[in-house]
């Protein structure tokens, strides 16, 4: 299909600790279209942040990919070249991080680390640029990203400016630097509540006018449902259902997403788990079968010796889970 | 997630940094003719060296006193004196008033003609001060008058032989320039501080060569003087350098590259050696009159007992450090260096003998305790080659079971350390350098109370039998008389064994054969007999140097 | 922190171990300084010459190359320098660990004390003191106290100690300072603990890990100062073999004799570098990161 | 407050601690056995000059009474007679001190630019040959005994490739700038004498390096260590995901931030090299402030050891508030919220 802008296929992360390895991602498939945007939910540590920094290639040293591939339009994102991950960076992909204080270098002024960004972007499609022109840009970057006297701000250190004034500098940087995908990993966690909601308005509106696909990483369903046009649930490094938004909140199939939705009202940004009884589980040996099988309310015999498939169950919306599938256990 | 390849940022820093050490390393200015600095001289010595006549009294003081400054007398090679700026006196009766005339147009480095004032003003000076080699004068000048422009008297308070002979201590300085200098307030009532600050760094002499500068913490460079009264060699040294010693790896690498002319005597064996190697480059050794000893401090335990202090005398094995640590030098008999006029030809001499050593040590009132009274010694660091002396020492007493406590320490540390009977340890190992070449110089002192307490002395023998005959030695102005008592002395001495008698110094240096001429290196390759009393050895006026033969040398590799 | 449950404590230590093991240099480290204690100890059995050591002389051997007879040859007063270089191990970890031994209690004491009281003017008066000696490198400090002792090896350690203890002052003042206003602490206080109950019992358990660290990482550091001060002659004198003195005494021999200073030389450089892998080893062991 | 404020509060404090340090070392010099007089004028000197100069340094005095002389004539700028060069300390100190300065300055240069540089090639290209090289080095020169480099530079240097002089601060011959700054190589550079500036450098450059080898291991060490802890910091997986390429990151926004903590930790190397500088000025007989100090000390030469200790220890307080400085600017935090408090 053409329309196709990432497809991540079957790709298996993990980290190596003391005890062994953490085996986090257990194959996980996304598919991502143009101008399409998709929700990841799921607990923290269920591995979301690992798929958005596989598919940029920033993984921490201690991380092992050991199967699967990200097609980027078609490329495989863990074959590509320097070069060409620079293109990816530059133009192609851009993320916005959990911690706005912690991604941006502290020493410098918020106007050299933009205009460093945005020169690096530019000479990716060749054009020079000078310093008058540069400063503009830089201007412009940051007023986009509605942030007010920007040039005043271009002197400024991060330390100087406020958690909700970060976030915006560093949607302006990913904004300038990604032309085809946006990744928001929980953007708005570590923001003040009152401003969580304008910083994620300013990113759908943005997405919206630059016709950008974006992905949406978070674990909080109200946000999912004000935010995405499809979502994938996560547990524990497994997407266990695949659903338009709509639908998600209409009918939901897995048990997990349903413990999940019957959290909603006692939810307030904090980790969904609290609302489901046992925790996650032990990445180092985890279960041959279903992995929220330990949870699960509905669990059966199967679940525990194999891991239900992904099916297809109406046309969108796919789940894994054996309450689903033909192969009924006896 | 790094390139792994060098990339140009890292080429660039190494290539300047090596870049950087080159352009240092080269700029080297390339001589084409040859600048009076060629004609240079250059020495080292242990420091500090103090060139003032009235403080001055070590061996690198004395290098540079001889060189700055000129005495009434100066010393033979054989140990007698020739008129210097004396040129004739004469000696009354009673042999307590002599009467110098001097040379006259005599001229000081700065231009002022040299007068009985000055010679009355520098022996003055050097009594009211008190330090240097004043301790010679002290006891026995009475007076210093000049009686006319170029007459000058001076009266003793009692005879003294060898005075004449001692006068090569006394160097005159220039009233006129030293009273200029003065600073008040100072220790000296009306004379301020007598000149000694500028003095430190500063002459007044008339002297061959004068200061041109003066380092308190490393050298001594000094300038020819053209007036020198003397007169000059062409091939004279124009300029004349005494540096502190330092690591022998850097005196021998500034000898191999020809910027050092004259080592030190205080390099270990094994450098003399590899230098001896180097083409162009003779390593000589003479007799200076000098002796190394073993003091035995005579008051603190357990050296205060006679039989306790034999034994050690009989332990130690004197042929090694003759032939293995001092090779060439002489195993010594008695006090008096051999080659000293006055020396006692048959006193008792030492040899190493256990069996002796323990009979003695069996008498001595320590024999049961040992352990209880360690004997502790003291080595100078400025001459490296004592240790081994210390540690054969040690090694052979240790066969008595005497335990010995080893301490290197600075010279300076040892001139102080003699000043008091707590502070001196049971053994200092010393070199002793005659002031003037004559037994009576040696065994004063050495041994007479008024030396205990000096470094000279560290064996507080103080015993007044001794003091007299010293005296009455040197008031004996007949010389065979004289001697005579000097033997008995030396006789005295040896039996109550207050010393460990080691050697007779032969004193050894490196020179460049190849471009200087320099006396006592060749007397000594002659096989003559040369004595340079202590600092005439470097008499630099007498030196050659040829920068051209130093020059074929640099240019062959 | 400090729990008693015994297989937590076993975990912790297995831990531990594993920290300190993951980095395969600190576990050479660690047998380097092995290797370093028992040559000192053993010296007398393993050295080949262990007269050599005393009171002894042989100038028909002086000054020997290395050979089969004397691996390392001889010095110039032919005695075997691999003999004389295993017994000088013994000076320097004297001198290494006593010094530690004696600078740390008093450090750690002091810097509790001021940590407890900060903000008081004992502890102002305390940091002061300590100021003024850390104005100066440790290393000055040592060379004009040992100067004005007799030269002994305990005098030289006394002198680094004397110029070393406010390191410890100042890095426990600044743990016990901030500990001190934990939560914990304000409750045994409120429950009316005893001043020496809060300082050794709540303060000082908190307080150790950086400084077993400091400590393991300093010991080459004082070895080395000690080096120092032999190699300008105020250590322990001869015969008593003490590296930084064969060193400087060798030097002098230098080109020609090589022998004669190098292995020393390189013995000292050997046993810094044992402590200092041996150090990071236990930094990393007691650093709280996660593995 | 403003820096300037922070200055002087600085500098008001520096001068408590130099006070408490004049007093230490009064103390330590006062515990010298033997009489400094005595020792001063020699053995043989007469009683009467002895007693003269115990006058003059007023040792017959009870101790506080010294302290409270020696202090207040050490503000006057006289720091008493040296026992060892006879003459008063601040003398030999105006002599000595430009060139144990222009060696220490030397070292500390070249130790910070190879010690910085050296950092960042390493952290650069982590885990590759040139990191390797760089990181034995490290090693070697942190556990290299400054005096065991000064031999053997003195070896290689002196010995095998003789391009460098081992003694002394200048050729004699060459002639002698006039004394400015009494630093050899600024003096003959500020009158155009470039034969005495290479000459006076290139006896300065071993002693340097045997000085600033040790340090430029530690900086370089420090700074490849700051720089791969910084590595998975946000920021740079950040830059990385803008799309900013990695020689930038690091070269320009890891390497500032590394530059804190080495900087920071200069100041003591630096202090540490003047220490060191008391071995190797010895051996290579420099003729500087440490040598002297040295001297002092092995002789027990009581105003020359406390003058010295005491010049370095301002020196030293001085090195470390300029640093202070520099870390300053180079860190806004520190520099800014400064001002905002």
């Amino acid at each position: 299909m053409s329309d196709l802008l990432l497809n991540i296929k079957d790709l298996k992360v993990g980290y190596k600790v003391y005890e062994g390895l953490l085996r986090v991602l257990n194959g996980v498939n996304i598919e991502v279209n143009k101008g399409e945007r998709i929700g990841i939910v799921g607990e923290t540590g269920s591995g979301k942040t690992t798929i958005a920094k596989s598919m940029l290639r920033i993984l921490p040293k201690t991380a092992r990919i050991f199967g699967g591939e990200i097609l980027f339009q078609n490329k495989d994102v863990l074959k590509m070249s320097r070069s060409e991950l620079s293109v990816l960076r530059g133009q192609g992909t851009s993320m916005i991080f959990q911690d706005p204080t912690a991604s941006l270098n502290p020493v410098f002024t918020v106007g050299s680390i933009i205009s460093d960004v945005i020169r690096y972007s530019r000479t990716l499609s060749g054009s020079r640029i000078d310093s008058s022109q540069m400063k503009e840009t830089a201007i412009n970057a940051l007023i986009s990203a509605s942030l007010p006297d920007a040039d005043r701000l271009l002197a400024n250190y991060p330390f100087q400016l406020s958690g909700g004034m970060r976030q915006r500098v560093c949607i302006a940087m990913a904004l300038a630097t990604a032309r085809d995908l946006l990744i928001a990993d929980e953007p708005t966690t570590n923001l003040d509540v009152t401003i969580q909601d304008q910083v994620l308005r300013l990113i759908k509106e943005l997405v919206d006018k630059k016709d950008t696909s974006l992905i949406l990483i978070t674990h909080s369903l109200a946000v999912v449902g004000e935010m995405t046009d499809r979502v994938y649930v996560m547990y524990a490094g497994t997407i266990l259902e695949q659903v338009n938004t709509q639908d998600l909140f209409k009918n939901p199939y897995h048990p997990y997403t349903r413990a999940l939705l019957s959290c909603i009202p006692k939810l307030s940004g904090g980790g969904i788990a609290s609302g489901i009884p046992g925790q996650m589980l032990d990445y180092l040996n985890p279960p041959q079968g279903c992995r929220f099988s330990s949870r699960c309310p509905k669990v059966m015999p199967i679940c525990e010796k194999e891991s239900p498939p992904l099916v297809e169950i109406e046309p969108g919306h796919k789940v894994a889970c054996f309450l689903f599938t033909t192969k009924q256990g006896a | 997630m790094y390139s792994k390849k060098l990339g140009k940022f890292g080429v660039i820093l190494v290539v300047s940094l090596i870049l950087a050490l080159l352009l240092v390393s080269c700029g080297k200015a390339q001589k084409t003719s040859y600048t009076p600095e060629d004609y240079i001289i250059r020495t080292t010595e242990d420091w500090p060296t103090y060139i003032d006549p009235a403080v001055g009294n070590d061996f690198s003081d004395s290098i540079a006193l001889v060189n700055l400054y000129d005495s009434l007398v100066f010393p033979t090679p054989q140990g007698d004196v020739n008129p210097s700026l004396a040129e004739k006196w004469d000696i009354s009766k009673d042999n307590l008033t002599y009467t110098f005339t001097l040379r006259q147009g005599v001229k000081f480095h700065n231009g002022d003609e040299l007068t009985a004032d000055d010679v009355e003003f520098s022996m003055k000076r050097l009594l009211t001060i008190g330090e240097g080699f004043a301790y010679i004068f002290v006891p026995y000048v009475q007076d210093c008058k000049a009686i006319d422009k170029y007459t000058v008297a001076i009266t003793l308070k009692k005879p003294f032989g060898p005075f004449i002979a001692s006068l090569i201590r006394v160097y005159i300085l220039d009233k006129r320039a030293v009273m200029e200098h003065i600073e008040k307030p100072g220790s000296y009532g009306d004379f301020g501080d007598y000149g000694k600050k500028w003095l430190l760094t500063n002459d007044a002499g008339s002297g061959p060569y004068k200061v041109k500068e003066m380092n308190m913490v490393s050298y001594l460079l000094a300038e020819k003087f053209d007036d020198y009264w003397g007169g000059w060699d062409p091939d004279a040294p124009k300029f004349f350098k005494e540096s502190a010693t330092s690591e022998p790896t850097s005196e021998y690498t500034s000898f191999a590259s020809r910027e050092l002319e004259i080592t030190d005597e205080l390099l270990p064996l094994e450098t003399y050696q590899s230098i001896a190697k180097l083409s162009g480059a003779d390593v000589v050794t003479f007799s200076n009159g000098n002796t190394f000893s073993i003091m035995l401090h005579t008051k603190k335990p357990p050296t205060d007992d006679i039989h306790f202090r034999k034994a050690l005398a009989y332990s130690f094995d004197y042929d090694q450090v003759v032939s293995k640590i001092y090779p060439g030098a002489l195993q010594s008999q008695g006090p008096v260096a051999s080659t000293t006029p006055g020396h006692d030809p048959n006193v008792f001499q030492y040899h190493q003998d256990l069996a002796k050593a323990k009979l003695e040590l069996a008498q001595s009132k320590y024999a049961d305790k040992l352990n209880q009274y360690p004997v502790t010694l003291s080595w100078c660091a400025e001459a490296p080659e004592e240790e081994k002396v210390a540690l054969l020492f040690q090694a052979n007493v240790a066969e008595l079971g005497v335990k010995v406590e080893i301490t290197k320490k600075p010279f300076g540390q040892m001139e102080a350390d003699a000043i008091s009977p707590e502070t001196t340890p049971n053994a200092s190992l010393i070199f002793v350098a005659p002031n003037y070449a004559e037994a009576g110089a040696m065994l004063t002192a050495r041994y007479s109370s008024s030396s205990a307490g000096t470094w000279e002395q560290c064996e507080w023998l103080q015993n007044s039998e001794i003091d007299h005959m010293l005296e009455d030695a040197a008031s004996t102005t007949d010389k065979q008389e004289r001697f005579k008592k000097d033997y008995a002395i030396q006789e005295k001495i040896v039996d109550l064994c207050p010393t460990i008698y080691v050697f007779d110094q032969a004193e050894r240096r490196a020179y460049q054969s190849a471009y200087v001429y320099w006396l006592p290196g060749e007397a000594a390759k002659s096989g003559k007999l040369y004595v340079p009393i202590m600092g005439y050895g470097i008499y630099v006026h007498d030196m050659k140097v040829y920068p051209e033969k130093r020059a074929d040398l640099l240019s062959k590799p | 922190m400090k729990t008693l449950d015994l297989n937590v404590t076993w975990n912790s230590i297995k831990r531990s171990i594993y920290k300190f093991s993951r980095n395969k240099i600190s576990v050479v480290g660690f047998f380097m300084v092995l290797f370093i204690i028992i040559v000192a100890i053993f010296a007398p059995y393993l050295a080949p010459y262990p007269k050599h050591a005393g009171a002894f002389v042989d100038f028909n051997n002086a000054s020997k190359p290395p050979s089969l007879t004397y691996l390392f040859g001889t010095d110039p007063f032919g005695r075997d320098i691999l003999s004389r270089v295993m017994f000088a191990f013994r000076g320097a970890l004297i001198m290494g660990l006593g010094v530690i031994a004696m600078i740390v209690p008093v450090g750690v004491l002091v810097g509790l004390i001021a940590g407890y009281y900060s903000g008081t003017w004992v502890d102002t008066v305390i940091m002061r003191i300590t100021d003024v000696f850390i104005t100066l490198p440790a290393l000055l400090l040592a060379l004009a106290v040992a100067a004005l002792m007799q030269r002994t090896l305990f005098n030289s350690m006394m002198a680094v100690a004397f110029a070393w203890w406010p390191w410890y002052a100042r890095l426990t003042y600044g743990m016990a300072s901030s500990v001190r206003n934990e939560v914990f602490v304000q409750d045994a206080e409120t429950i009316g603990a005893s001043k020496t109950h809060i300082i050794f019992k709540e303060i000082l358990p908190n307080c150790l890990a950086p400084i077993f660290t400091k400590m393991a990482l300093e010991v080459g550091w004082v070895i080395l100062v000690g080096a120092t001060l032999s190699f300008v002659g105020l250590g322990e004198q001869p015969p008593t073999p003490a590296l930084g003195t064969m060193v400087s005494d060798g030097a002098k021999y230098l080109p020609f004799q090589w022998w004669i200073s190098t292995a020393p030389a390189l013995a000292i450089m050997f046993i810094i570098l044992a402590f200092n892998l041996f150090g990071d080893g236990i930094r990393d062991m007691l650093s709280t990161e996660e593995v | 407050m403003s820096l300037l404020s922070y200055l002087a509060k600085r500098l008001v404090l520096a001068i408590g601690v130099l006070i408490g340090l004049s007093i230490l070392l009064f103390l330590i010099a006062r515990v010298l056995p033997g009489d400094p007089a005595r020792i001063a004028l020699g053995p043989r000197a007469p009683e009467y000059a002895i007693e003269n100069l115990r006058k003059q340094m007023n040792l017959d005095k009870p101790l506080y009474t010294q302290y409270y002389l020696w202090i207040s004539s050490l503000m006057k700028g006289d720091l008493g007679i040296s026992l060892l060069s006879r003459r008063p300390v601040q003398d030999d100190i105006k002599e000595y001190f430009p060139a144990t300065f222009e060696e220490v300055l030397l070292a500390a240069i070249i130790l910070s630019v190879s010690g910085i540089s050296l950092g960042i090639l390493a952290a650069k290209y982590s885990n590759t040959w040139l990191d390797g090289i760089v990181r034995i080095f490290a090693y070697l020169g942190i556990i290299t005994p400054a005096f065991v480099w000064a031999i053997i530079l003195l070896l290689i240097f002196g010995y095998w490739i003789p391009i460098f002089p081992l003694q002394g601060r200048i050729s004699s011959g060459v002639p002698l700038p006039p004394t400015i700054t009494g630093m050899l190589t600024l003096d003959s550079l500020l009158t155009g004498n470039l034969v005495a500036f290479w000459d006076a450098l290139k006896h300065l450059i071993l002693p340097s390096l045997a000085l600033a080898m040790a340090p430029m291991a530690q900086a370089a060490r420090i700074m490849r260590s700051s720089m791969s802890s910084d590595l998975e910091a946000d920021h740079v997986s950040a830059m990385i995901a803008y799309g900013v390429p990695q020689n930038r990151i690091l070269t320009k926004y890891l390497a500032r931030l590394a530059l804190i903590p080495t900087i920071s930790i200069m100041s003591l190397d630096i202090a540490s090299l003047a220490a060191a500088a008391f071995v190797v000025e010895l051996v290579f007989n420099f003729p500087g402030l440490s040598r002297y100090g040295m001297q002092a000390i092995l002789n027990k030469d009581l105003n020359a050891i406390s003058s010295v200790l005491l010049i370095f220890g301002v020196f030293f307080t001085f090195i470390t508030i300029l640093v202070d400085l520099i870390v300053a600017y180079l860190d806004p935090r520190i520099r800014l919220q400064r001002r905002s408090m």
